[in-house]
């Protein structure tokens, strides 16, 4: 019995579990679906299948290849991410898109440049992601950038004192509340830091010291599911201040949560539904329609067909992604990785071109405000550092 | 008593021990004295403490009151303290007030040369009888973890094996070195266990029931083992005993106990006519 | 005695075969290869296993606290070999950090176990006298503490807070091209290490404070003494093994060190057998091929024709995983290997014992 | 200063309480059993769930008792399948399997749930906000430690006052004597499981009031942080377990009002750690002696 098991180790260990079929080009889709981000991964996932369903096809070197996507849960977990992004280079992917969170980018950051396989942010700002990576592209903004916007906005609102929440061990969080930290600071506000542990259920003590410390404004960048409860225990305190917080808050569970209380929310975002431009206003309409004629996507966008900031990233990271392939001229990683610095693209989401570390110049937020009685966000304005 | 004039040949003195679990006591005010190359017995009906004395003399229990003494020199020394003081319920407890506590870990005695065995036997369950005694010759090692470790005590571990293989060949299993220990049967496992303690090197060997569980022919032969490992090691011994043909054949004298209490001190024969031990002892177990 | 000698020379062998197979499966797959990520991920478990067996199933200490040691060794491996130049990237939030030098890569890995072995020489002062699942909670407790204090703002400048630690040398650059190689050498050295100390007077006293702590104490071993051993010496190895987890994962991050990490590697010390080395060897690489490769389609929802699989879906692997694990705890209590060695196998019954427990 | 802390004190208390209610599922099963149940943690998060997925197709009148049924069938099915086997095994392989189980709870739920938080349902009656001096709080703050309270009163008298209590405390005084005098040692675990279940299921009720986001592993902090508490109290003891509780539940909160946050788990394993060296019976529990 041992010995059979030990003979059918062996064989399982040497044998290779790949076939490829010809003319298939995989694209590795690296998101959360489960998690503390769970939520707005699989709303990412969305755009960039939505995406692969418009242009299923990609032509290379005159052949015409067909495009599959290949999804792989991180877990929201830097570690689990680890294994993830093994897995997708195990499965050969030209190249990879994703994920929604910087910290399980940066962990994934390193499998993919070990094997050569370039990789495009979707909607991971910590600067670090491309920074200490060298096969890491991004196609949104940063937090220094969305920081230092939301600080000004802050300023904009009338505060002077800041309240800054994040959740110790979250990349993005923490690093998002710093750069508004300095921002606010720099624009002579006052600030209040408080970090919580993953996990929190009880948020009333934080907030109480946001109104007790005399704060005016809170910023609390974080996953979503923190996110509903701070709105819910700053609601039910009654708070007169507004929330403010980063680009994950774009999300139905924040809608959810803000909805029939009297509580402003405010959060900075990639892209607006209501955007007049042609591209976006056809990918709008497009977009719904195809969650629409499906219930179980549907369900993945929260169950409505608001249109995710991050949505329209991944349909703007697939394209990408395909005009990279084109521009190389190759279905192989390293010509990708190559082609890709030059790569323009005029996407829903604004133009995108790659600087030297390998972001998007982008340099607009769009800032929205969960409207508690139409349980919809509310466009409020585009903000720029310079402003 | 406590201070009495050393005897040069004490090995053992136990000097007003007293041991009490919370209201329970377990040993009154018990004294006795072993002397070099005798073997003494403890015996007593059922709970009268004889384990309980052998736990307070190896360091498995601090003594609530008392002191003992192995060749004169205290390892074991307290009197009643903190609540133990007020619930006392022993006697002679002030006779110990001035000396400072006096506590050693069971190794350590081992260390100083008092090897036991025990009651319900406990041997080493994974590892076989070799191994049992290999064990046992652990606590003289010269080597380090790293130089055991690296193997840099070669000359050690060999003089180690001898020795052990050579107890085993004494106590007559060498046939069974290699067999599980808790394989063997329940005679054998009690040689091993003597075996084992021999490899600690001690000067006196305490027997907690050596014969308990088998049968007149097996006793006789035990009896005869006892006397012989004593005079080739140049041992003392100090056991509990029920088997009372062994008893009276092999001790040079007896202690009994009875409710925590020592109630006679002799040789054999002035044991087996004490009134005192009759009624209390022997006439108790005859019924 | 000679049978012996055979049978060493042939796991000898084995295990050359194995090392020589391993390196060769990197060589024909590439780096890429799901095999590789196995055999590298496999090796790091099977040391970090092996060391929390030296305590648990060698010395019958139930301690819950390898994932704090292997944090410690982790951090401490990735702290000292971060580049210079990229300090200042990594350490963004706390200006570049305290430590501004580098040392290498094997000076560090010797300082990631001496640093765990530190912390459990300390921790194991006042814990150790603790019996059972008292120990087992306290332990337990110092990982949780252990992370809480690296997790702490104030000492972010050395351990970057709560955030990534990334760019320290990985597998890849040690030995290019040849990771599994690198990480079989250490492991192996490790593992070899800690078989030399089993099978040395101090295993042995190991063994007898498992069987029996009230014999072992009156056959002269100080129980406190060799727990303390046990304890910081399987630190160590759990420092080792925390490093080299994190040249393998190639980005670090004190969050992922929960207890539920010390409980999967828990969890492989029984499937392989409590007081087996090379089960536990054996079932971290059963472990991690498992949940790395072999049942990820259980995570995958997949269509045959137009047939959806049923149960197929995200999560179903670990369910399975589970499951099988708990057989493994109910009914096969011995594990793969009980208290055995794979190279005592073909040898007499009686030699090891193990089988003979009425 | 009062009224910085009050917000603070309350938090505490509440969920004090509540670890209390988990607490004492595990002091009563560890009272006789001598076993860390490491599933009971996500047994209380499982009762989450139930009432997530009850209340979407029932009103909460039938779904709260449903809840505590359920919950009840979960524990007691968990000590028959994993711990009822092991009876005579060591108590070391009872622990693993305990570990084991709470891993296949936890990836069984993740598995079920899709992994992603649930919203618990909004219970009238327990979630309204009230004032209390400065602070503003949930009504399920102030209903929890008086329902906590009572329960221990109402368990406290079954334990001392009924046959099944007898005999559970004669199992845990001596578990093979007490087997011997003719007690179905089985029922009696059994009955120790079901109460601990119950009360698990009343205390997710109110826990998840007030933090209304469920995900798999959220019991899991709860869960150890209770057994602190009931070790602090004195294993066996339920009036301890529950002191113990709303100690840590309150301390634990005035360390996040000090700006300790990273330290607030932390500090509940020092205070275990503490506790066990310096007293490890605990603040109610009784000596032991042990036998060689």
């Amino acid at each position: 019995m041992k010995k059979l098991l030990a003979l059918l180790l062996a064989v399982m260990l040497l044998v290779p579990a790949f076939a490829m079929a010809e003319n298939v080009i995989k694209i590795g889709v690296f998101e959360p679906s489960t998690g503390d981000n769970g939520a707005g991964g699989k709303q990412e996932i969305l755009g960039i299948e939505y995406a692969n369903s418009l242009k299923p096809t990609v032509t290379v070197g005159g052949e015409e290849y067909s495009v599959e996507l290949v999804i792989e849960d991180n877990q929201s977990l830097t570690d689990k991410a680890i294994s993830a992004a093994q897995s997708l280079v195990s499965k050969d992917v030209a190249v990879v898109l994703g994920s929604y969170g910087s910290g399980v980018s940066m962990a994934g950051g390193d499998v993919f440049a070990e094997a050569g396989v370039p990789a495009i942010g979707v909607s991971c700002t910590n600067p670090n992601v491309t920074l200490l990576c060298d096969y890491y592209w991004r196609i949104c903004f940063l937090d220094p950038f969305q920081g230092t916007v939301m600080a000004n906005f802050a300023k904009e609102l009338g505060a002077t004192k800041a309240y800054v929440l994040t959740m110790l061990g979250e990349d993005y969080g923490v690093g998002l509340g710093k750069y508004f930290v300095d921002a606010f600071k720099g624009l002579g506000g006052e600030v209040v830091e408080e970090n919580f542990t993953e996990g929190t259920s009880d948020f009333a003590a934080y907030i109480n010291n946001a109104v007790s410390n005399g704060c005016d404004v809170v910023f609390a960048p974080c996953a979503t599911t923190y996110a509903a409860l701070i709105i819910d225990q700053a609601a039910a305190q009654g708070v007169p201040f507004p929330l403010l917080a980063g680009d994950t808050w774009e999300n139905s569970a924040i809608l959810n949560a803000a909805k029939g209380k009297d509580i402003k929310v405010y959060c900075s975002t990639f892209f607006d539904e209501n955007d007049d431009a042609a591209a976006a206003a056809e990918f709008v309409s497009g977009f719904k329609a195809w969650l629409n004629a499906d219930s179980s996507k549907m369900t993945n966008n929260g169950g409505n067909d608001i249109v995710a900031a991050v949505s329209a990233l991944g349909f703007d990271a697939y394209n990408v992604a395909l005009a990279a392939i084109e521009a190389a001229g190759s279905a192989d990683s390293a010509a990708i990785a190559e082609a890709l610095p030059g790569v323009t693209y005029e996407g829903v989401t604004g133009a995108i071109a790659f600087d030297d570390v390998g972001d998007a110049k982008k340099d607009m937020a769009y800032i929205k405000f969960a409207n508690p009685e139409t349980g919809a966000f509310d466009f409020v304005k585009t903000q720029s550092v310079g402003q | 008593m406590s201070e009495m004039k050393a005897n040069e040949n004490s090995v053992l003195r136990l000097t007003d021990i007293t041991m009490q679990f919370g209201g329970v006591v377990a040993i009154n005010n018990l004294s006795l004295e072993v002397n070099q190359g005798e073997i003494v017995a403890l015996i007593g009906p059922n709970g009268a403490g004889k384990t309980t004395a052998f736990n307070c003399i190896t360091g498995v229990y601090e003594p609530t009151n008392g002191a003992v003494y192995f060749h004169g020199k205290p390892i074991a020394v307290n009197h009643p303290q903190g609540r133990m003081a007020k619930q006392y319920g022993g006697i002679n407890g002030d006779l110990y007030k001035d000396r400072k506590p006096v506590v050693y870990t069971p190794d350590k005695i081992t260390h100083m040369g008092i090897a036991r065995t025990f009651q319900n036997i406990r041997l080493f369950k994974s590892q076989t009888a070799f191994e049992n005694v290999l064990i046992g010759t652990h606590l003289r090692r010269t080597s380090n973890f790293l130089t055991a470790t690296f193997r840099l005590n070669l000359r050690e571990e060999k003089a180690m094996r001898e020795k052990a293989m050579n107890l085993l060949e004494i106590v007559g299993l060498s046939d069974v070195a290699n067999e599980l220990a808790t394989s063997l049967p329940y005679g054998k496992q009690r040689r091993l266990e003597i075996a084992r303690a021999l490899a600690t090197d001690p000067t006196l060997l305490l027997l907690d029931e050596p014969a308990a569980g088998m049968n007149p022919q097996e006793t006789d032969d035990l009896g005869e083992f006892i006397v012989d490992i004593k005079n080739r090691f140049n041992l003392t011994v100090f056991m509990i005993e029920h088997h009372m043909n062994l008893v009276m054949d092999i001790s040079d004298r007896i202690y009994v106990l009875d409710f925590g209490k020592q109630i006679a001190e002799g040789t054999p024969e002035e044991i087996q006519k004490n009134p005192v031990v009759i009624a209390a002892y022997l006439g108790v177990d005859e019924e | 005695m000679k049978n012996g000698k055979l049978r060493l020379i042939i796991s000898l062998a084995v295990v050359a075969l194995l090392y020589a197979g391993g390196c060769l499966v990197e060589h024909l797959e590439g780096t890429k290869s799901m095999v590789v990520t196995v055999l590298q991920k496999g090796a790091v478990y099977a040391l970090i296993a092996v060391s929390m067996n030296l305590l648990n199933g060698f010395t019958g200490l139930f301690s819950l606290g390898q994932a704090g040691f292997m944090l410690v060794g982790a951090y401490s491996y990735a702290i000292l070999t971060i580049p210079m130049a990229k300090r200042a990237a990594v350490y963004q939030y706390y200006d570049g950090g305290w430590v501004q030098f580098t040392v290498g890569v094997i000076p560090a890995l010797l300082v990631a176990g001496v640093v765990a072995a530190l912390f459990a020489a300390l921790i194991g002062m006042p814990v150790l006298r603790l019996k059972g699942d008292y120990l087992a909670i306290a332990t337990l407790g110092f990982a949780e503490i252990i992370r809480a204090i690296v997790q702490w703002d104030t000492i972010g400048p050395l351990t970057n807070g709560s955030n990534l630690l990334k760019t320290y040398p990985t597998l890849k650059n040690i030995m290019p091209g040849n990771t599994v190689l690198f990480t079989f050498i250490v492991v192996g050295i490790c593992i070899g290490l800690i078989l030399l100390l089993i099978n040395s007077t101090y295993g042995r006293a190991f063994k007898a404070i498992r069987d029996d702590e009230v014999a072992a104490e009156a056959m002269g071993i100080n129980l406190f003494h060799h727990k303390q051993m046990a304890f910081v010496i399987s630190s160590f190895f759990a420092g080792i093994g925390g490093a080299l987890l994190a040249m393998y994962q190639g980005s670090l991050q004190a969050n992922s060190f929960k207890s539920s990490m010390t409980y999967e590697i828990l969890l492989i010390v029984v499937i392989g057998g409590m007081g087996s080395v090379s089960g536990s060897v054996l079932a971290s690489f059963l472990f991690i091929a498992c949940s790395e490769w072999w049942l990820r389609f259980l995570d995958a929802e997949t269509m045959v024709g137009d047939f959806k699989v049923p149960l197929l879906a995200p999560g179903f692997r670990m369910v399975v995983f589970s499951v099988v694990i708990m057989v493994v705890v109910l009914f096969f209590r011995k594990g793969i290997m009980g208290t055995r060695e794979l190279w005592e196998l073909g040898g007499r019954r009686q030699a090891k014992g193990g089988r003979r427990i009425k | 200063m009062f009224n910085t802390l009050l917000p603070y004190l309350l938090a505490g208390i509440s969920v004090g309480g509540q670890y209390a209610l988990i607490a004492v599922g595990y002091t009563l099963v560890y009272g006789i059993l001598r076993l860390i149940n490491f599933a009971h943690g996500d047994i209380f998060t499982a009762a989450g769930f139930f009432m997530i997925y009850l209340t979407a197709s029932l009103p909460i009148g039938i779904s709260i008792p449903l809840v505590i049924i359920l919950t009840v069938i979960l524990g007691f099915t968990v000590e028959r399948v994993a711990y009822k086997p092991l009876r005579s095994a060591p108590r070391m392989s009872i622990m693993i399997s305990a570990i084991g189980v709470s891993y296949l709870l936890q990836n069984l739920m993740w598995y079920l749930t899709g992994g992603l938080a649930k919203q618990y349902p909004v219970l009238p009656g327990l979630s309204q906000t009230i004032r209390i001096g400065s602070a503003t709080t949930k009504v399920v703050t102030i209903v929890t430690p008086i329902l906590t309270i009572l329960l221990v009163f109402a368990l406290v008298t079954l334990i001392n006052k009924t046959k099944i209590g007898m005999a559970m405390r004669a199992v845990s005084k001596d578990f093979e004597t007490s087997q011997l005098m003719g007690i179905k040692i089985n029922n009696v675990i059994s009955v120790t499981f079901i109460i601990g279940s119950a009360m698990a299921a009343v205390g997710s009720l109110l826990y998840f009031t007030n933090y209304t986001a469920v995900t798999p592993t959220v019991g899991a902090m709860p869960g150890l942080k209770a057994f602190v508490a009931a070790v602090f109290g004195g294993i066996g003891s339920i009036p301890g377990a529950m002191i113990g509780a709303l100690i840590i539940g309150i301390c634990e909160n005035l360390i996040k009002a000090a700006g300790w946050t990273a330290f607030s788990d932390a500090f509940t394993f020092a205070l275990l750690i503490v506790v066990l060296l310096f007293r490890p019976t605990g603040l109610f529990g009784e000596k032991v002696t042990d036998k060689v």
